[in-house]
């Protein structure tokens, strides 16, 4: 009988982490770069409260990804405006024509 | 005349020079007669120098020595004090080059009088002839290698200054230069030699340096180095004596003044060699003499055959110094001492003489110096042709002149040492000179002044010389005849200047690095040992005797048959210069035709000149070239290549500006350069990019960290 | 004259004339030469009246007590804990018979090249405020008995160096200056590194009884103040020290130059303007020197030991590939440059001796080719004033257009060669004698002296195609020296032959120093005391 | 965690209250006085000396605010100490001239309807900064770092007067939360190997044996690039040139002192309380050996300054140059933590001390060159050292500090760097490290022959700084030079700030 365990938890959570690498690398657009910053952030609150459950390490955990999802929350809406602002000038969001500052 | 006056008028007299110079080129611009300041000067040293030397002959049979520190390091670990000392010493010697110095550079200072008028820079030419007598002065009376060394190089400078005195022309300019670095050659190889002696007896002072090697104390404890010691300062000698193989500069400089020639490069300055070999003959051994009679012996053969077929009056006279300077350093090494010296005084006047003969007859011609265009001047120039004459008889070594007792006593001294030492090449080579002598000698008078003038036009301008130019060469002809040296014109042994002025010094060698002639015999050496006192107060220093009897008999033996064999020589020399140049009886023209590489080879001076040009000179140039080439290639910019190919790029993608051009142009430059583009181009500007780089850097730290 | 800090006076006057100038009007031209000559003549007064007041027979090099003009005082001050020691640096100024030489020397070059820089048109306050500071980094490098401020001083003139260099300089001063500024602090990295280094190896004790690290040089000097396991420590078997030797003199050796660091200096030269390659050339180059003599030697005499055979082969590299390069010039200045690179192997020569003629010799010549270099500079300037241009092969006969200019000419070109009756026979040949008497460099030196051929050699070619011969009728129109010309020429001069004739007025004043050196170096750690 | 506890941490966090009290303040003067603008730097300044009386006050005070467990010592979340307290000082003197900057600038005057938001953002960052520096709680750091970036973001676009600074926010945007959720995840798996996010408490336990080492070195390697992204460490350095050069200037001055202060305190905070078993007497640290952090720092030490420097050999725009140059000093500066022992963290201290003044002083002269030649680019400085001497000098003095050329401060700071260096026996890496600083004197020099050595083409514009200007400049150009020369007052100040609390 599968039991449900760490493990399992840990491996959704690095497969969030990776799809959240591989989002950001691969997506032209800028507001799916920052979703994948999102999957990144719910790896790591999958982790905390997943040790938090299991480890028992007290609640620490828990409300350490309640702060996250917080500051998430926080950072999509500043992200977002600066793409807004990104689009005005350049009347795209592709990140990689975003390109004049280098070298 | 106490020793300090004599001393402080030796003082006196080597510095009024210097003052005429100083005072002469100070002002000599804005007063034309200044040169008469310069003739008062020479008039008073000469003055005080015959005062001098009269006293020293007469009254002081011992040396007047004084001396004082020049500069000197107190306490230095593990010497103590370290002196360098200067000092004046009067010795006969020294009396007597006194005597030819200042008279030889009076009668000079005379003659160029009238020889040198209308030259734009009159006065400069008297204040260097005055920096010149006080240089020579200045070798004459030192007591030590330090100041010997020191004037060496100032005699240098006036040569070269007077060499070069027409600078204008660039053959004068490059003969003085050459005569500068030629003589360098050589003083480096002395100043080794000095160090050498420096080295180990911490004194430059003659006497200081032979007592302790006469104590047994050899440099480095090895005769080896004695002997390197004494060849290496003789390499000063062979610069300023111009000795094979540094002879090449004296004939060049007869681009100087006529006068100056005869003062300098004939009489006086390039004597100091043969002056400087006779102040260290105490010290040479046996190895060291031989080099130095070979050198002598090669030099004097060398510079005659050069003589025989050169068309110049005064480049003949030229090798005829360096034949006789070869002659004396000749027979210094075969041990004959006083009979170099000798020469080295009756050459000096009887070459003076010559020198400013040929001046007269230079002046006369109006600067022509081809004899082929001269001839006849026997009816124009009376005073000249006879002083020239009496001359060079006294050059070739007729009896009764002063040239035949000295060249007679060196050539004997030649045949001893043949007999005693198996070196018979040199008395060969000797006697060969002699003839050789006698034939280029009256080649040259009979071209000059004998026969038919072959250029009318100049011949008939020809006129005598004034009195200032005439009396010098009375004098210094009267000077050439014997009786100024001795009573007996065969034999010079029982003259007064051989008899009471020069003596053999007592070598300092240790016994077994002499000759064998020149070792001290049993009887004598203990007699050195077990009577000192007496001994010293009997004959100090000079009186002591160098030659064992051995010698002493040889050399009473070879005196008529080397007599008899030079007059002979001189002789059949003479014969030819007539049978061939005055009766015409064999065509010169005929015997170039027959010897023809033989002459060839005479003419060009032997192709020496043209050897160092291809090899010392050439490839010192070549080798300067090729380390610049290496300095501002290689080493300077292992990358002023790469720095190109850096621009090359930069141009080629046009990222760069003049940054690199005038950026760092050597290796790290470039290597920064190289890096630092690298490191630019990860900057894409884009952000995905950034990240890729944070992933990959995360992955390759993990890596390279191991945790695992 | 206890008591009064003139050491001080005569480093920092200059920065004084600088605040001054910086309060003058640019236009006010002529004050500002004016003020320049008069701080550089203030300074040349004091140094001499240090001379007159000098103790030939104090000893200086390692003690204390027998320094002259003493100034010290706490600069520097934190009360340690634990982990970090008392931190402490004096403001150490002192004198002895190696640096007082320097010091005259740094006077009388500064105040001649203030007179040379007299044409200099372009922002003349700029260039004398510059200059000012550049004769305090030169004159603070001399004085400066611990390390931290040598290192100060050291440093303090590489940026006027530069500007002066950049601003003033030819056609290819940009170079030249960073090249200087690179290949300098390139080597003073490394000098920082070692000064660090002998700080955590080094304690001086103080007054009240504890042991502080330190910067002082004399404290460096004695064994008993490092402990056993200093990084730099004496007895500290690893081969540290070696390393840190090497690194040091590296950085001397880039000032100096030492072949193969020397080719700033044809760049730096060529570019820079007269005065400033008359400075360049008559005391910066000798800071390298001097630096070895007053660091290197008494602080690792025992690696100084190991290592003399190889000083003295690049100083024998020095003079022969300097003279042979020199040979090969078409560029005047170029020439001098490289004579120069010449002339101070002999530097380097004497000093590997470790003799005292040797060491004698050494720091005479730096003060003898201070002053004929200068000369030679000047006699560039003068005709690049005038014609403006180098080539050796443009010009000819103007002897006989310049005769009082050729006089001088012949004066500094014969002191070049090394001519008896001149200062630069002397040192070359207490060099030689020094070098000679030791039994392991006697080879090296004998083939060094092949550098005096061959500087007569380039010097007396020169003297040839510039001023012998016909003259070039370009250069018809050339005129004499003028009388501020004059006046840089003259001194030069009486200096150079005075010295020439009466060297013990030099030598004198640093024999006593120079045999405590010798006795320090050779005996290696063993306490010298006489 | 009772009451009590909570009164007395609040005591702790005195200056971080009167950051937030200002930061209150200024926004209501905003939105009463939303017509006239002026008012509000005051409010600003005020707010800056507030908060500076109670920084000055809290030197010597020791303490943990807001512990969070009682089976433990009271390890707190916020950790004071003077360690912490140089750092805000430093952050907040840097604040205030930035504040002075801001009045100057004229960017910043093109934008004065949106002035309030400016200063709000600045306390923001102020805010996160002292959290930062302080935090001692995993959960803390994240927060106070988000705080400063997400503030940062903003105000790197803030102008919008040129496309280049939405640019530049949105790069920062999307690099910064990329670092800082690569950290989370770090931090993630650090407590669950753990059990703890408190530093004190993860350095007890640090100790088992049982901790997996792959998994613990992963998660603080994934840490190391979340901090190092705020240092602007290579290989997480890429945002800051192109960030740096599309900014406004003033914030960009901020950038590269305050933020590379905050991490920097963070970062040493991080390593030594959470992996020193203790302070020898010598002062070398003993760290847990779990985790070979000397190599890894020596190694991005290394890499940074090479980069930064020889980056920075190729750049025309001054701001941009700057940049490399910032990164290349934040190589310097881990070469001072490489040390891992007091020294290098006094060294540390008074490089940092010593940088706030050239840089933001070289980023003064800048920005007011470039409000007047409306660009950064060095090949218009040319022969500006003569028609604007003042400034000319001025930012001479500061590239040379800069380079780390005596007798300015600069050198100060570079030689205990070296010292800390030599001291510990790092022969190779100090070598590197002067070798470096050899390359950097390239890139400062260029932008003085620029101004001084090269003919310009065009005359040159002349520029006169005002009073207010010219006394500021002096502001810092003094202390550059008195620091370089008598520079006992920071080793003092420096050495007494080392020690960490717990240690």
């Amino acid at each position: 009988m599968l039991q449900v365990g760490l493990t399992h938890f840990l491996v959704i959570g690095a497969i969030l982490f990776s799809l959240g690498i591989y989002g950001i690398i691969t997506r032209k657009n800028a507001v799916m770069v920052l979703m994948g910053v999102e999957l990144i952030l719910n790896a790591a609150n999958i982790n905390f409260v997943a040790f938090s459950r299991y480890g028992n390490f007290g609640l620490n955990g828990q409300i350490a990804a309640l702060f996250v999802i917080v500051l998430a929350a926080a950072e999509a809406a500043i992200a977002l405006a600066i793409v807004l602002n990104i689009y005005k000038t350049y009347s795209n969001v592709n990140v990689d024509e975003i390109s004049n500052l280098k070298e | 005349m106490t020793e300090s006056l004599l001393i402080t008028l030796s003082i006196v007299t080597l510095f009024l020079p210097l003052l005429g110079f100083a005072v002469v080129v100070l002002t000599g611009k804005k007063f034309s007669k200044m040169y008469l300041f310069e003739m008062l000067i020479i008039s008073a040293t000469l003055l005080i120098s015959l005062t001098i030397a009269f006293f020293k002959l007469s009254y002081y049979p011992h040396d007047i020595v004084a001396s004082l520190d020049w500069f000197k390091f107190s306490n230095v670990p593990g010497i103590g004090t370290l002196n360098f000392e200067i000092g004046v010493k009067i010795d006969n010697l020294t009396a007597l080059m006194l005597i030819v110095v200042n008279l030889i550079s009076f009668l000079v200072h005379l003659f160029s009088i009238e020889y040198m008028h209308g030259d734009p820079r009159y006065n400069r030419y008297f204040s260097y002839l005055g920096i010149f007598t006080f240089s020579m002065l200045g070798i004459v009376l030192t007591h030590n290698l330090l100041m010997m060394y020191i004037f060496w190089e100032l005699v240098g400078l006036s040569s070269y200054l007077l060499i070069g005195f027409w600078f204008e022309k660039k053959s004068a300019s490059d003969a003085s230069k050459k005569a500068f670095i030629v003589n360098r050659v050589g003083d480096i190889g002395m100043f080794a030699g000095i160090l050498i002696l420096f080295t180990n007896y911490h004194t430059f002072t003659f006497d200081k340096i032979f007592e302790q090697i006469s104590m047994g104390h050899l440099p480095f404890n090895s005769p080896a180095w004695l002997t390197a010691a004494g060849i290496l300062v003789f390499m000063g000698a062979v610069g300023k004596s111009a000795q094979f193989p540094l002879h090449v500069w004296l004939p060049d400089a007869m681009e100087g003044p006529t006068p100056v020639s005869a003062l300098i490069h004939a009489a006086t300055m390039v004597a100091a060699g043969v002056y400087l070999v006779v102040r260290i003959f105490a010290m040479l051994t046996a190895d060291a003499m031989t080099v130095i009679a070979i050198i002598g012996a090669v030099t004097s053969f060398i510079a005659a055959t050069i003589a025989l077929t050169q068309n110049d009056i005064k480049k003949v006279l030229a090798y005829s110094t360096v034949s006789q300077l070869g002659y004396m350093i000749m027979a210094l090494g075969v041990g004959a001492y006083s009979f170099a010296f000798f020469h080295l005084v009756t050459h000096a006047f009887f070459k003076a003489c010559l020198f400013l003969g040929s001046g007269s007859v230079i002046h006369a011609m109006h600067h022509e110096q081809d004899i082929r265009n001269m001839g006849g001047l026997r009816k124009k120039l009376p005073i000249t042709y006879y002083t020239f004459l009496i001359s060079t008889l006294a050059i070739s070594g007729i009896p009764f002149t002063s040239g035949f007792l000295s060249k007679d006593g060196i050539l004997a001294g030649t045949l001893t040492f043949g007999k005693l030492t198996g070196y018979w090449f040199i008395p060969a080579l000797g006697f060969l000179v002699a003839l050789l002598t006698a034939f280029y000698m009256f080649r040259l008078v009979i071209l000059t002044f004998h026969g038919e003038p072959r250029d009318h036009h100049k011949y008939d301008h020809a006129h005598e010389s004034p009195f200032v130019m005439a009396a010098p060469l009375v004098i210094l002809a009267t000077l050439s005849i014997f009786i100024w040296y001795t009573p007996n014109p065969v034999g010079a042994d029982q003259g007064w200047f051989l008899s009471k002025w020069v003596k053999t010094p007592h070598t300092v060698v240790p016994q077994n690095q002499r000759f064998n002639f020149m070792k001290t015999e049993e009887k004598t050496a203990a007699a050195e040992t077990s009577e000192p006192a007496l001994h010293e107060a009997e004959a100090p220093v000079h009186g002591e005797i160098t030659h064992s009897e051995m010698y002493t008999e040889a050399m009473h033996a070879s005196h008529y048959p080397a007599m008899f064999l030079s007059i002979a020589m001189a002789g059949l020399g003479i014969l030819f210069a007539f049978l061939i140049y005055q009766w015409k009886k064999i065509s010169a023209d005929m015997l170039e035709e027959k010897l023809r590489p033989l002459h060839k080879f005479s003419l060009n001076k032997w192709y020496i000149d043209e050897l160092y040009d291809a090899t010392w000179i050439a490839g010192t140039l070549a080798f300067s070239k090729m380390l610049y080439w290496i300095d501002s290639v290689i080493i300077d910019g292992a990358v002023n290549g790469a720095a190109t190919v850096t621009r090359f790029v930069s141009r080629l993608s046009g990222l760069f500006d003049t940054f690199v051009v005038d950026g760092f142009v050597n290796f790290t430059a470039f290597l920064s350069g190289f890096i630092g583009l690298n490191f630019k181009k990860l900057q894409t500007g884009k952000v995905q990019t950034y990240v890729i780089f944070v992933v990959f850097a995360i992955i390759i730290i993990m890596l390279v960290f191991k945790p695992y | 004259m206890a008591g009064f800090p003139i050491l001080s006076l005569v480093t920092f006057l200059p920065v004084l004339g600088m605040i001054i100038i910086m309060f003058l009007k640019k236009e006010q031209a002529l004050t500002i030469k004016y003020t320049t000559l008069l701080i550089t003549g203030i300074q040349l007064v004091v140094a001499v009246v240090m001379l007159l007041n000098f103790n030939y027979n104090a000893q200086g090099v390692f003690q204390q007590s027998s320094f002259q003009f003493i100034e010290k005082f706490r600069w520097i001050q934190v009360p340690g804990v634990s982990w970090l020691g008392t931190v402490k640096i004096d403001y150490f100024l002192g004198v002895d018979g190696i640096s007082m030489p320097m010091i005259l020397l740094t006077a009388i070059v500064s105040f001649i090249a203030t007179l040379s820089s007299w044409n200099i048109e372009k922002s003349i306050k700029g260039y004398f405020a510059l200059f000012l500071l550049l004769d305090t980094g030169m004159m603070g490098v001399f004085v400066s008995l611990d390390f931290f401020l040598f290192y100060i001083f050291w440093e303090l003139m590489l940026l006027p160096m530069y500007f002066l260099i950049g601003i003033w300089g030819g056609p290819r001063k940009e170079y030249a200056a960073i090249k200087f500024f690179i290949y300098t602090l390139f080597g003073s990295v490394f000098m920082l590194l070692v000064m660090i280094g002998l700080y955590f190896s080094a304690f001086e004790t103080l007054a009240d009884g504890t042991k502080v690290h330190t910067f002082n040089l004399l404290a460096m000097m004695d064994p008993s103040n490092f402990s056993a396991n200093g990084i730099l420590s004496p007895f500290n078997p690893s081969n540290l020290r070696f390393i840190a030797y090497i690194a040091l003199f590296v950085g001397f050796a880039i000032k100096i130059p030492m072949f193969p660091f020397h080719t700033w200096l044809p760049d730096a030269h060529v570019e820079a303007p007269t005065p400033i390659s008359v400075i360049l050339a008559g005391v910066l180059l000798k800071m390298g020197t001097y630096g070895i003599l007053r660091i290197s030697y008494p602080i690792f005499p025992d690696i100084t030991k190991q290592l003399m055979w190889w000083i003295a082969l690049f100083g024998m590299i020095n003079i022969l590939y300097g003279a042979f390069v020199a040979l090969a010039q078409k560029d005047f200045k170029k020439l001098i440059a490289y004579s120069s690179v010449s002339h101070m192997g002999y530097v380097l020569l004497g000093m590997a001796s470790l003799t005292t003629a040797g060491i004698s010799g050494a720091v005479f010549q730096m003060f003898n080719h201070g002053t004929i270099t200068a000369m030679l500079f000047l006699i560039v300037g003068v005709i690049y004033d005038r014609a403006h241009t180098r080539g050796l092969d443009e010009f000819g006969g103007l002897a006989v257009q310049m005769p009082i200019y050729a006089g001088f000419v012949t004066v500094a070109f014969f002191a070049a060669i090394g001519l008896p009756s001149m200062s630069g026979f002397v040192s070359e040949a207490l060099v030689f004698v020094g070098s000679f008497s030791v039994e392991g460099i006697r080879v090296l030196s004998i083939l060094s002296s092949l550098g005096i051929l061959l500087g007569a050699g380039y010097m007396l070619w020169t003297l040839q195609r510039v001023y012998l011969g016909k003259l070039n009728e370009k250069w018809a129109n050339l005129k004499d020296l003028d009388v501020r010309e004059y006046l840089m020429f003259v001194p030069l001069s009486i200096i150079v032959i005075f010295l020439g004739v009466y060297p013990s007025g030099m030598l004198n004043i640093m024999t006593t120093s120079v045999n405590t050196l010798v006795n320090l170096v050779n005996n290696g750690f063993a306490k010298v005391l006489f | 965690m009772d009451v009590s506890n909570i009164i007395e941490s609040l005591k702790l966090i005195k200056p971080e209250i009167a950051v937030s009290a200002s930061l209150i303040l200024v926004l209501i003067f905003d939105l009463i006085f939303h017509k006239d603008k002026k008012l509000i730097p005051y409010v600003a300044l005020l707010g800056l000396f507030a908060t500076g009386y109670f920084v000055i006050h809290q030197f010597g005070t020791t303490g943990f605010g807001f512990a969070t467990k009682s089976t433990f010592k009271a390890f707190g979340m916020v950790t004071v100490d003077s360690f912490g307290t140089f750092f805000k000082l430093l952050i907040l003197i840097s604040a205030v001239l930035v504040l002075f900057f801001s009045s100057f600038s004229d960017e910043i005057k093109k934008t004065t309807d949106r002035l309030g938001e400016y200063y709000v953002l600045i306390f923001g960052m102020i805010l996160g900064m002292f959290l930062m520096v302080s935090a001692t709680d995993f959960l803390l750091i994240y927060l106070s770092m988000e705080l400063l970036s997400l503030s940062s973001y903003v105000l790197a676009g803030f102008t919008k007067l040129r496309d280049r600074n939405s640019e530049a926010s949105l790069k920062y945007v999307i690099y910064g939360s990329v670092s800082s959720g690569l950290m989370l995840f770090g931090i993630s798996i650090i407590y669950g190997l753990t059990g703890s996010t408190n530093l004190y408490v993860i350095n007890s336990l640090i100790q088992s044996p049982q901790i997996n080492v792959l998994a613990l070195s992963f998660a603080l390697i994934l840490v190391m690039a979340g901090m190092g992204f705020k240092i602007s460490a290579a290989p997480f350095h890429f945002w800051t040139p192109d960030v740096y050069e599309g900014s406004p200037i003033t914030i960009t001055a901020f950038l590269s002192v305050a933020s590379k202060a905050a991490g920097f305190g963070l970062l040493i905070r991080f390593i030594k309380t959470g992996f020193a078993a203790m302070t020898l007497n010598n002062g070398y640290w003993m760290l847990n050996p779990i985790f070979d952090w000397k190599l890894i720092i020596v190694i991005l030490a290394i890499l940074t300054m090479t980069l930064g420097n020889f980056s920075a050999l190729w750049q025309n725009n001054l701001k941009r140059m700057l940049a490399y140059s910032s990164i290349a000093h934040a190589g310097y500066l881990l070469l001072g933590l490489a040390v891992f022992s007091n020294q290098g963290i006094a060294a540390i201290l008074i490089y940092f001390f010593v940088y706030m003044l050239m840089n933001l002083g070289a980023f003064l002269i800048v920005m007011l060159i470039a409000d007047k030649l409306g660009s950064e680019d060095v090949d218009d400085y040319d022969g500006l050292g003569y028609t604007s001497p003042f400034l000319g000098i001025s930012l001479a003095v500061f590239l040379v500090s800069l380079t780390g050329l005596p007798p300015t401060a600069g050198f100060i700071g570079k030689l205990y760097i070296f010292s800390a260096l030599i001291d510990a026996k790092m022969f190779v890496v100090a070598v590197i490290g002067v070798l470096n600083s050899v390359v950097s004197l390239y890139y400062y020099i260029r932008v003085l022959k620029h101004m001084y050595l090269v003919k310009p083409k065009i005359q040159p514009v002349e520029i006169i700084p005002g009073l207010s200007q010219k006394f500021l400049v002096l502001l810092l150009v003094v202390p550059v030079l008195f620091f370089g020369i008598y520079f006992s007052p920071i080793v003092e100040l420096a050495k007494n700030c080392v020690v960490l609390l717990g240690f």
